[in-house]
């Protein structure tokens, strides 16, 4: 096997523990602007998860074959590598129920329980700040059982004792007679958590990260396991692949970045993007 | 009269966007940054219509610039943003200073919404929201009881818009669209719709690939190419990050004003000249000559 | 163990027909004479898995000869006949005598039905039935006011086959499968049935169309060229006219038994050899290791 | 305009008859076993209405354009000529509310106000009949407007006092907040009728058919209109249009014969369509 990279950043060890949560054959959904989740989905299958099916909420098709990422020609993935095309009615009415695929989201709050919000930071009707909205995590966390999170940046703005709004339903949240199963998986900048004593539930922590720091940038108590580990770093191959094949316009770094640092990088890679189209159109 | 001449619904954006009236629910089709009805929303925004309620499967650029320029009353939408590119930078703003009412809607109560007004029914149960914050926020959402089981379901209410606009990459002069995926709800909006404005880079005699719209319901077919720019409309043209990013950093300068008289006044994409005066058209139940 | 060959689902129509299991509600494709799992209902016939309620968005030969072989305890569907060639006999006749319960569906029931069974839902909510007799012959089925107009609706309860058979033009060897059209309520029984079996012209390593039934829920694939004969699969073959005749002949004369009999034992169309021990399939929740 | 024709038979005036309820730029949609129905619609597309648009119950397609009637290819037709292809649940739960096309149907039991049966004849557990099923007309007579009936042999065993079993609303039936539209319009093989008056209506008879006769085969009091018409007969032009473009094989005749009657026919067509088909494939 291939040895540990010496050379990775935080953004490439998020895609790699994203990666080694896909099974091969499994069906994997995407979001709307996550590249981290796709550069990890991509990852898995040119590594050890060949036969995994990609659906995207970009698209809605359903693909068993890989793309670099773009920021321009998204569209082209999902659509020029289609093997069935369907409706975002279909997708949410009948394939998302009946598949039950495995997707990342990304919580802007979440409590220990995993209930998240996507909606808004404080009042409702007066917030602090509006989110995009929750697409459809309120639908599909009453019932799916394949609900892994990523959080870029960890941070008592995420993690929070009480969600301002709640738009997705933690562990047995709803009611009573059917319990939401609630998330299965969280990885953030700083370690890899599970929520199997029902609350987030810390099983590694990411090397030269400490208990104590991922506490204090936690907004409530953390369980932790008792065989605690580090997380394995990437390989050098998993970061060659990242580089090199699957994002080698860098698009997985914006996702930690904000404000006027992500505006600068957007510039950046798509000015990187056009040329080179530019090159491959005059190659041809 | 002509038959032929009375089926052809080819016009112009001018004339199609006067079947937009003021208070109207306006759905636009596409996904956040992938074939919008932007040519579309610059006519509309021209002309002033406003006080519209604004429905999206998700809503990107083109909603963001429409609400900017205060002609949406309300939103309702289960994303309002802009992808990589952040946060919808208008919307944002006037959703915290309380200036847009928001109807908060999530994939599903849109996809069933839809589908009930399809069906012709009051609702479609799901079983999604039930221990969400959504059914305090949606008070006029209701549950029903399963009559077989005694579960309860959300009771996603029937939507339906007043006016549908489409942007396709090929459409017939009698309003059948060929989209090439990426559909959202469109398929469904176009049926959903009292009014149907296709919005189009070519209009043709006669479709030679599998329509996702069929034209029977459509009011209005208007050739404007480069009409969904700067999102994109695959496979035609691919997103224009460089202008989603000027929008993005002139709203961070607080020069949204500026970046919208420039997209107003920019020659832009024009429609092509109709060939078939409005006058001729009379399919049922539109507006055109209302 | 080798990827590929695991996800291989590549089997004999003996090993498939092993699926079904006495007692099973079987879905069956197709509609009326076209694309019908002809070739598999032989195989079941012949291995005699009686007991079964057929569900079918329309029945047609293929389910009349199960009927009539006395493997059908219950009946479920909107249509069952010949089309053109005359009412279907052997179920005419089961149906006449109370040999068989009939458990009454139209076309809404089932697609409805379905649809709920897709949206993890109890029942969909539809327009139809109300002031017909359906719902006196099916006491089952209730009714549910919509919470916003209080207008009362048919709660169409969700329907979930045991097992569907499907045959198509082409599938690839992990499931994936082309229909061509005339879908009737295919991909939505290869969805909601425990249990999905392929038959198919021919299975491809990697199609190069688009797909309709996708192969993830899929357990059994099997390759038997001509194995929707007599009825059709477009474009590949038509209607074969003179043998749907020479069935509804034979049982106009009694004869029921000898055209059977003649069916079971032609040689017709025979299933490629496997090229992967069914012990090497693994697919989640199917039954061929039970 | 054409002259009338002078040999004519009484299929081809049913066929003539549902055309010209076809207006330009409608949907029409064909249910299953319905060759004079397909051939009435076809004949309306190559007259007066070359912009309908068809959908039948076989294929799913929505299509603009016509073929031939055909026993063994009729996928060909709708799976071939098509603008778009949906599926069955796509075409119950949306289209077919949505779009409210013109339908001809073929009751087995009718009453005066247009309530059907087609599910048996007598008891529905111990039936003297049992028939196909009702396929999808008690779930669009609730709501559809454009329902229209042929009826290709008249009868007392049709046209009943009392339906066995209504799988079909008439006029006013329903629950009184929503009561069904009802019929508009039925052909039979011995005259014309509408719903106007709430009840079956005679508006015209067919060329020598008698008022008495029709009442004689009705087991209901039939309403009159006082401007009682006869049925113009078919031009010569458009028994041409039937005979030699839309349908030479005959196929329009099986819906008047039955039992063995039916069966030689049918043996007939299926053998003039294979030599015909023969030919062809030579020709080639």
């Amino acid at each position: 096997m291939s040895q540990p990279a010496t050379d990775y950043t935080i953004d490439e060890l998020i895609c790699v523990c994203i990666a080694r949560q896909i099974e091969d054959g499994e069906l994997v959904v995407q979001g709307i602007a996550t590249p981290l989740v796709l550069a990890g989905y991509m990852l898995a299958r040119l590594t050890h998860a060949p036969h995994i099916a990609f659906a995207s909420a970009i698209g809605q098709t359903f693909c068993r074959d890989w793309g670099p990422l773009s920021i321009a020609h998204v569209e082209a993935l999902w659509l020029g590598k289609a093997l069935g095309r369907f409706d975002f009615a279909q997708a949410v009415c009948e394939l998302l129920p009946t598949y039950q695929p495995k997707e990342f989201f990304r919580p802007a709050q979440m409590d220990a329980r995993g209930n998240t919000g996507n909606i808004v930071f404080g009042d409702y009707h007066k917030p602090r700040l509006r989110l995009p909205g929750c697409g459809g995590i309120a639908d599909v966390t009453v019932y799916e059982e394949h609900v892994c999170f990523y959080v870029p940046r960890h941070s008592r703005v995420t993690f929070v004792e009480q969600v301002d709004l709640v738009s997705g339903l933690g562990v047995g949240a709803g009611p009573p007679e059917h319990p939401a199963p609630g998330p299965t998986y969280l990885i953030s900048d700083l370690g890899q958590f599970d929520f199997a004593p029902g609350r987030m539930h810390l099983t590694s922590v990411h090397p030269g990260v400490t208990v104590e720091r991922i506490q204090a940038k936690t907004g409530f108590r953390l369980e932790i396991a008792p065989d605690l580990q580090e997380t394995p770093p990437p390989t050098a191959e998993e970061v060659r692949l990242l580089r090199e094949v699957i994002d080698p316009l860098g698009i997985r770094d914006l996702e930690r970045l904000s404000g006027a640092r992500r505006r600068a990088k957007l510039h950046e890679i798509i000015e990187r993007e056009q040329d080179a189209r530019t090159v491959n159109i005059k190659r041809q | 009269m002509d038959k032929t001449q009375l089926l052809d619904k080819q016009t112009t954006l001018t004339a199609a966007a006067q079947l937009v009236r003021p208070g109207d629910t306006l759905a636009l089709g596409g996904m956040t940054l992938y074939r919008r009805p932007v040519a579309f929303v610059r006519e509309l925004i021209r002309r002033g219509t406003g006080d519209l309620t604004l429905l999206a499967f998700t809503a990107g650029y083109e909603s963001d610039l429409l609400v900017g320029a205060g002609l949406v009353r309300q939103v309702r939408t289960c994303y309002f943003g802009l992808e990589i590119f952040g946060l919808a930078p208008m919307y944002s703003q006037r959703a915290e200073r309380g200036e847009i009412e928001i109807v908060e809607e999530t994939e599903a109560s849109i996809a069933f919404g839809l589908r009930a007004t399809l069906a012709g029914v009051g609702f479609m149960p799901g079983q999604g929201w039930i221990g969400t914050d959504l059914l305090r926020i949606r008070p006029d959402v209701k549950l029903v009881a399963d009559p077989y089981s005694g579960r309860r379901y959300v009771a996603f209410p029937a939507i339906k818009p007043d006016v549908a606009v489409i942007h396709a990459p090929l459409a017939s002069r009698v309003g059948d669209a060929v989209l090439h995926g990426n559909l959202a709800v469109d398929c469904q909006l176009a049926m959903a719709a009292d009014t149907v404005i296709i919005t189009a880079e070519r209009v043709v005699e006669k479709l030679d690939e599998p329509l996702d719209i069929i034209g029977l319901a459509v009011d209005a077919v208007v050739e404007v190419p480069h009409g969904a720019a700067p999102t994109s409309c695959w496979p035609d043209y691919p997103l224009d990050g460089a202008e989603i990013l000027r929008y993005v950093e002139a709203c961070a300068s607080g020069e949204f004003d500026a970046y919208l008289d420039d997209f107003l006044t920019s020659v832009g994409p024009r429609a092509r000249p109709t060939m078939f005066a409005v006058k001729n058209h009379e399919p049922t139940g539109n507006r055109l000559h209302n």
